[in-house]
């Protein structure tokens, strides 16, 4: 897995390449921990180009939430897409980490 | 095709569930198994296997596949005779078993080798290659 | 790593040097032989015994992976009994098992359930990931 | 396998990309076929996209020069390289496909 990391003004973006899992997850729990630690209003986390998670890869995304919540960040997951969508959906994080339907901003309008 | 088997000794370190899912797919895929949704839920059940292999288990770790006509199985065997059990979500995880219950048909867990093996039935596999 | 082993019932086809190559990868990469040129040499290996099961072999196919710490042999079980010998190479071919033999160790031949089966010894990986 | 066709003036280039073995080895063959049929000058067969090929990918781009010179077209393989260079030397039609060393010529001056 490759993460990119934009930070737009007060908005941090981490964009997931390739398959979390048990291997990658430390990978993204650092990338988590240093973008908080910069202190954005908002972290969110880009799941399109991600082609594979397991549920150590959901309890790395939860974790996420849970440590942005405590520090007062907003934490969003979002476009999540395939085999992905469908691990969260049938887990139910769905909802908890993208937001109910709608609003899933950067999608709603355009392609997913 | 009427009955084909793959067994793979699995090493027990973090990359193992990555290795595993792609030899399965290869497999798989070999095996005439195309639908691209369908082998990306046989990657998520083999990874949640060997996941749970590599932390809970112990001893040497075994994936077996075997494909009957349409009827897929995949099993992982490892040294721990601890059994399985679906257990309630929380912030450290605990959705292996659900997400394979949600993906696959069937599982189960059988002694073997003085450890166990989780046993899952895949979905039946759509035709095509198509998703 | 002592002892690992891999088997895998490859159906006869087409397409069945690329899946065989696909699982080899993923289990020999799995197994912690990571040198990309090394892998690409076991490739084509495996590619030619399942190429040539295919085209001269028959019955069932049977590809059989074994490390012993640094020696990886990899074998190919078909059904016919005839023994491949290396040819001249010309217009039709002739250059797969000239290529096994510069690119891998050593290769044998034993019989094997009423068939046969080809074993190659890959050379020696070199440590590293790097090529 | 995936094969794009260039037609430049006289030259016909078909780039090669992904693996080419016994299943893939027919749509070259095809796609050979076609091109010769046009009769251009040259046919460049540019393998730098190949990452696989083994005896039965050898066996038909020695056809494919063959057929060319039958027809009487200039027939050239071209960059080839990590494992497709070494199967092509190792089996020693390197030089009677890609031609002696230094007389490849888009490789000579610059990057391979
Ligand atoms: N191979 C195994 N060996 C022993 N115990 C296991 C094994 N797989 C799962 N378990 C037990 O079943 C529980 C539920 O597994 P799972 O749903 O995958 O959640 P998680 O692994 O995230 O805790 C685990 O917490 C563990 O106690
Ligand atoms: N699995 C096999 N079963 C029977 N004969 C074989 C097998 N593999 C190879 N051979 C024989 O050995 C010869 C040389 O094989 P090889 O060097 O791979 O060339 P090619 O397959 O291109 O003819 C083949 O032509 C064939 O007669």
């Amino acid at each position: 897995m490759r993460i990119v990391r934009l930070d737009d003004g007060e908005v941090t973006r981490l964009m997931l390449r390739g398959e979390l899992d048990l291997d990658t997850g430390d990978l993204f729990e650092e990338q988590v921990a240093a973008a908080l630690g910069d202190r954005p209003e908002e972290l969110v986390v880009d799941l399109h180009g991600l082609t594979f998670c397991d549920s150590s890869g959901i309890d790395v995304l939860l974790a996420a939430r849970e440590t942005a919540a405590r520090a007062g960040i907003a934490f969003r997951a979002h476009r999540p897409r395939g085999i992905v969508l469908r691990s969260l959906t049938v887990t139910g994080v769905h909802d908890l980490l993208v937001g109910e339907p709608g609003s899933d901003r950067e999608t709603a309008g355009g392609r997913a | 095709m009427s009955e084909l088997t793959a067994h793979l000794d699995v090493p027990l370190d973090r990359g193992a569930p990555a290795a595993a899912r792609r030899a399965v797919t290869a497999v798989l895929g070999g095996w005439g198994f195309r639908n691209a949704d369908w082998l990306d839920a046989a990657a998520v059940v083999v990874s949640e296997l060997v996941t749970n292999a590599v932390r809970h288990g112990g001893g040497c770790v075994a994936l077996h596949l075997e494909a009957h006509d349409e009827r897929v199985i995949v099993s992982v065997a490892d040294g721990s005779s601890v059994v399985p059990r679906r257990r309630d979500p929380d912030g450290d995880g605990g959705r292996g078993i659900a997400l394979i219950e949600a993906l696959a048909e069937s599982w189960t867990v059988e002694n073997y080798r003085g450890g166990k093996r989780v046993l899952v039935e895949l979905a039946p596999c759509p035709r095509g290659s198509a998703s």
